[in-house]
């Protein structure tokens, strides 16, 4: 269900340039369903800025009551998140969404987790779920160059890790999709979030493999009711739009049309 | 007593709270937050006789205290709304206002004639002022002519009170309200949004696609109380009022100017339980400022 | 070569950064905080021909992301401008657009043909837009017939440019910009603020002694992005562009909307240093967006 | 001379019902030239609350580069202050405006410092300056009731120090003409603060004496330049109005129409 809960900042710390991990603690976290949902945060009680922020939920701690979410401080918003110190409140509206369906993998087959920048973290959680569960993860993860990578330590602890910087700064030099043509296709299936043309690259070297793929649009509710969030469909899809807060974020290969 | 309680044509309210159109769905998404049945009303999205789309996105962006949106009237049409979401909003006991929106006139009758017959629909509120579609909407809530004619086609059709809901983007608002009070309106809605822009820092392009979008949100509500405040002295026919309502506070500021119930949009966003928050501390602020029932406050900003 | 430099009609601008007019006084209280020739230009507070007192008090409010005012253009007197104001400014290297009001076009020209004379005003701002005062003001600003007549009439005396300052309170903005610019008028300055209100919680009663005010600052950019945006793509004369500019990204965004210059109202009171400081930045802003020269981003809103 | 001061916070605490004593250090204390001078306060670094908040200098402390100052929270504005922490720093814009004259009384003459609510904080700045200088200070202080009294003690620290609270829950009962009244007019002069009612029935009460009174206005720029806040005059003044924040907040007693 979905709650608004004022919930405690635990920790936070800066893990690349201008990149938080931010820890909350509180019951939304009982609510998560699947790896991939996103929550909204109200950064400020004021009215400026007025929106809230999706983010994606990296990772839970149940047993804690405690969620990591990361994110990048660029705007106004994230970069008043990223004041926030521990101890302080923050109110947060989730979970949200729809996530990676873990089921779609079986215990023994390979997956294949593709992010982009920011869109990294909600693999984490994913990763966690479907090693788990016995599934093979292994891992690609793009950065535009070293000082804004993060997080490879964790996801080498659960499988095969590659890493592609733009700027040859780290692993290997160019896009996810370079690392992808060396990997080949021996998994069952596939799994990603980053931007747009990444999505895209990642959906088109897959056409044969059944994936998801985790959208962004920006977003007022955030729970379906104002349709800022839409995006047109392929014929793929009954309904010729999705929302991408409610039908979304996740959504199989080939539905939205991009 | 129920000292929230308003009346108004065609709506019994239990409390002068309702969500503003477009904020708020057909009322699913908020319904699995609370109880409906709390509210004074819904205003559900802008219904046209055809599914509609919508704009391209991004369809909103933030501003300083507002935002701007350009969503395009997307719904799912006239006869989706008949059988799909307005008989799901029987189950609660909440009067339905239907905003009604159209490209020319016939548009406007044949939804208005049509919606006005659900059972839970209790007044229709024409959509003449939405500035995010290219043609219709706005063009009928800039002039007076256009405005009275387009009220009194549909006051013709419509089975339940008419009330239309005008645009801020207009020299004189006063003349379009009273032009639709002369043609039969049977309220005032005010205001829709302001037509403003944000572009994008680095491009210098407009960050909506629509490139303009309408404003909302606190940062209006000084233009909304003002034009509340004005229009309630040339007209005799009652106003339900919004822009920028974000607190309880507001609300009382909207009463004050002249508004005999209060629409809350922009900030469902911000707080998806704002509006039965607000409903909970009204007779709270009624205590402290020692008013018995809540329609003692309306107008009373042109009282000296 | 001066990045930052601007030439507008009657003014050679070394940076497009000015205070707006009412928000500056005339320059005194501001110069003892900094060196005025820093700035691009000066707008100076209204002048009419005789001493005008304003209004009562409160004159004004706080709203979300911005405020109200109702000063009603107070200020000494042509006269008075004449031999105290402006000789003081004379002692700083900046030229200065003078504000003129009235309420008949006889006060228009007067104070027009006088204060053109002086040797440091460089161009004059017809404020045809004040939402302040009774008449006059905002009546010239609301009707093109009325504003081309009033700018017609100044054009013949005045012995600089004259640029007319536009008020936003309009269903259609372009008019009045095309009507003035036929009427002669060597630029556009805008926007003036929205008309807006304030109610006091407790009495209900408006805050503003003069019941409405005129809103300003963050909350009114998005409206004046647009208008700028539209104006400029329909006059041929250049646009000083206002309405909430409170940082560099701001006039980034005036000048990509089709302004030439920016102006910083309400903005100086939050930081009496905010005008020099926007023109240190400035430079920054420019390498960060890879470009040589200010004039680059003028209008590339327009271009795809 | 005025100056934008980004000020440390080096103590906050409560001193009344949502009466707070704050402790700002920082350069500007330097530039303070009279006890009666206000400063003009960024609450936030956001745009809302937009404008400054207008408070009095309540005591300076040159040794320590640290100034008091003494509000109520009560609207937005000043409630956000009221969270501020030690250590946390706020924008501040000052000294402003002209003083009380510490130089109309003479050592060894007798002043009467009559002060209501939230007007009493700049008398005692006031009041340490005449009395180091030999001037025997009597304070008036008037309240709404005890528990939004504040600062007694330091008053009588310096000088007789009587409280008038309208419910009567301390001191006399009643108004500062109250007591006013009782203590006759065995002085030189008169310093007062507080709202313009008390203001007014203090001028009329000593109609003969020479006095001085600190006004209240809202403001825009704080500096002189908006015309926000601006009082008629008497046929006492050459001008016909003048300006709270730079001709004021204190003028002779007479000069502004009220
Ligand atoms: C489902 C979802 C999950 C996301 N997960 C993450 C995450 O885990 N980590 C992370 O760093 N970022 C994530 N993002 C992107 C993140 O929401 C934006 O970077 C953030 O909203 C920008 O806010 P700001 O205050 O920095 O920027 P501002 O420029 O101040 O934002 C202004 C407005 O634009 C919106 N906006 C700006 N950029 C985006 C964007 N890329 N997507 C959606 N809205 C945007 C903001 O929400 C706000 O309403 C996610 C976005 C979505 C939709
Ligand atoms: C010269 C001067 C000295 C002052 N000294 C003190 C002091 O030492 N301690 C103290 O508690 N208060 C003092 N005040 C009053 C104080 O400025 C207001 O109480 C405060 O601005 C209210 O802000 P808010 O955020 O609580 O209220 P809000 O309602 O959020 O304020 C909204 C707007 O109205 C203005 N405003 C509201 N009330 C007043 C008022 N009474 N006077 C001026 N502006 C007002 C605010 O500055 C703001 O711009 C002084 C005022 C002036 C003019
Ligand atoms: C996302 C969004 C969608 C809207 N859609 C509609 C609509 O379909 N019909 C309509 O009459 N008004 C629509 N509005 C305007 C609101 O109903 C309301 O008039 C306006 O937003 C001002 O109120 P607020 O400041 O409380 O949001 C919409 C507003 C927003 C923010
Ligand atoms: C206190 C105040 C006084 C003003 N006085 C004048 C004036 O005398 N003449 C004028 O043309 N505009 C006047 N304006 C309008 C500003 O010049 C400007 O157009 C408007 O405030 C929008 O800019 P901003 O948001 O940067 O303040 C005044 C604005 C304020 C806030
Ligand atoms: S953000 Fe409102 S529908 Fe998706
Ligand atoms: S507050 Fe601006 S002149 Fe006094």
């Amino acid at each position: 269900m979905i709650i608004q809960d004022r919930m405690k900042v635990s920790g936070q710390r800066e893990i690349a340039k201008n990149i938080f991990e931010m820890k909350l603690t509180g019951k939304l976290v009982g609510e998560i369903s699947s790896p991939g949902q996103f929550v909204h945060i109200r950064v400020s009680d004021s009215f400026e800025p007025l929106l809230r922020r999706p983010i994606s939920i990296a990772s839970i701690d149940n047993e804690r009551n405690e969620m990591t979410i990361i994110y990048r401080a660029e705007g106004r918003g994230t970069t008043l998140l990223s004041l926030k110190r521990e101890g302080e409140v923050v109110d947060v509206l989730g979970p949200l969404g729809n996530g990676f369906p873990v089921d779609e993998t079986s215990a023994g087959e390979t997956a294949i987790l593709v992010g982009g920048g920011i869109g990294v973290p909600p693999l984490y959680e994913l990763s966690k779920q479907l090693t788990a569960k016995g599934v093979k993860c292994i891992h690609i993860l793009g950065f535009q160059t070293e000082s804004l990578s993060f997080y490879e330590e964790e996801f080498s602890v659960l499988g095969d890790t590659y890493i592609a910087t733009v700027d040859g700064t780290k692993g290997t030099a160019g896009f996810v999709t370079d690392v992808m043509a060396e990997i080949g296709d021996g998994f069952a299936t596939y799994y990603s979030c980053g931007p747009i043309p990444m999505l895209n690259a990642v959906q088109t070297a897959y056409a044969e493999k059944k994936g998801f793929l985790s959208f962004e649009q920006r977003m007022g509710c955030g729970i379906g009711a104002c349709f800022a969030c839409v995006c047109k469909t392929t014929e793929k899809n009954e309904k010729p739009y999705v929302k991408v807060c409610s039908d979304g974020p996740v959504f199989p290969a080939g539905v939205v049309s991009i | 007593m129920n000292r929230l309680s308003m009346e108004l044509p065609g709506l019994q309210l239990k409390n002068p709270i309702m969500p503003a159109s477009g904020c708020f769905g057909f009322g699913k998404e908020y319904g699995a937050l609370y109880d409906l049945s709390k509210l004074g009303a819904i205003m559900i999205k802008a219904t046209t006789l055809e599914t509609r789309f919508g704009n391209p996105t991004p369809r909103v962006a933030e501003t300083a205290s507002g935002m701007l949106n350009a969503i395009g009237l997307q719904n799912p049409g006239l006869q989706s709304v008949m059988e799909n979401e307005l008989p799901w909003l029987e189950q609660f006991d909440v009067p339905i206002i239907a905003n009604v929106a159209g490209t020319e006139t016939a548009d406007y009758v044949e939804v208005a004639k049509t919606i006005s017959t659900a059972p839970n629909v209790k007044a229709l509120e024409l959509n003449i002022s939405c500035p995010n579609v290219k043609c219709g909407g706005i063009t009928f809530g800039t002039d007076p002519q256009q405005a009275h004619d387009l009220t009194a086609a549909v006051k013709e059709v419509s089975e339940v009170p008419v009330y239309v809901k005008l645009s801020p983007n207009v020299t004189d608002i006063k003349e379009i309200a009273k032009a639709v009070e002369a043609a039969g309106a049977d309220g005032i809605t005010m205001i829709n949004t302001l037509v403003g822009m944000r572009l994008d820092q680095k491009t210098g392009r407009p960050i909506i696609a629509n490139i303009t979008g309408g404003l909302s949100g606190p940062a209006v509500k000084p233009v909304a109380i003002k034009m509340v405040y004005e229009v309630s002295q040339v007209v005799t026919i009652p106003i339900i009022g919004m822009g920028g309502v974000s607190e309880t506070a507001d609300v009382i500021d909207f009463l004050s100017a002249g508004a005999s119930a209060v629409a809350v949009g922009t900030a469902n966003f911000v707080d998806p339980f704002i509006c039965p928050k607000i409903i909970e501390e009204l007779p709270v602020k009624l205590d402290e400022l020692g008013v018995d029932h809540i329609s003692e406050l309306v107008g009373r900003s042109h009282r000296l």
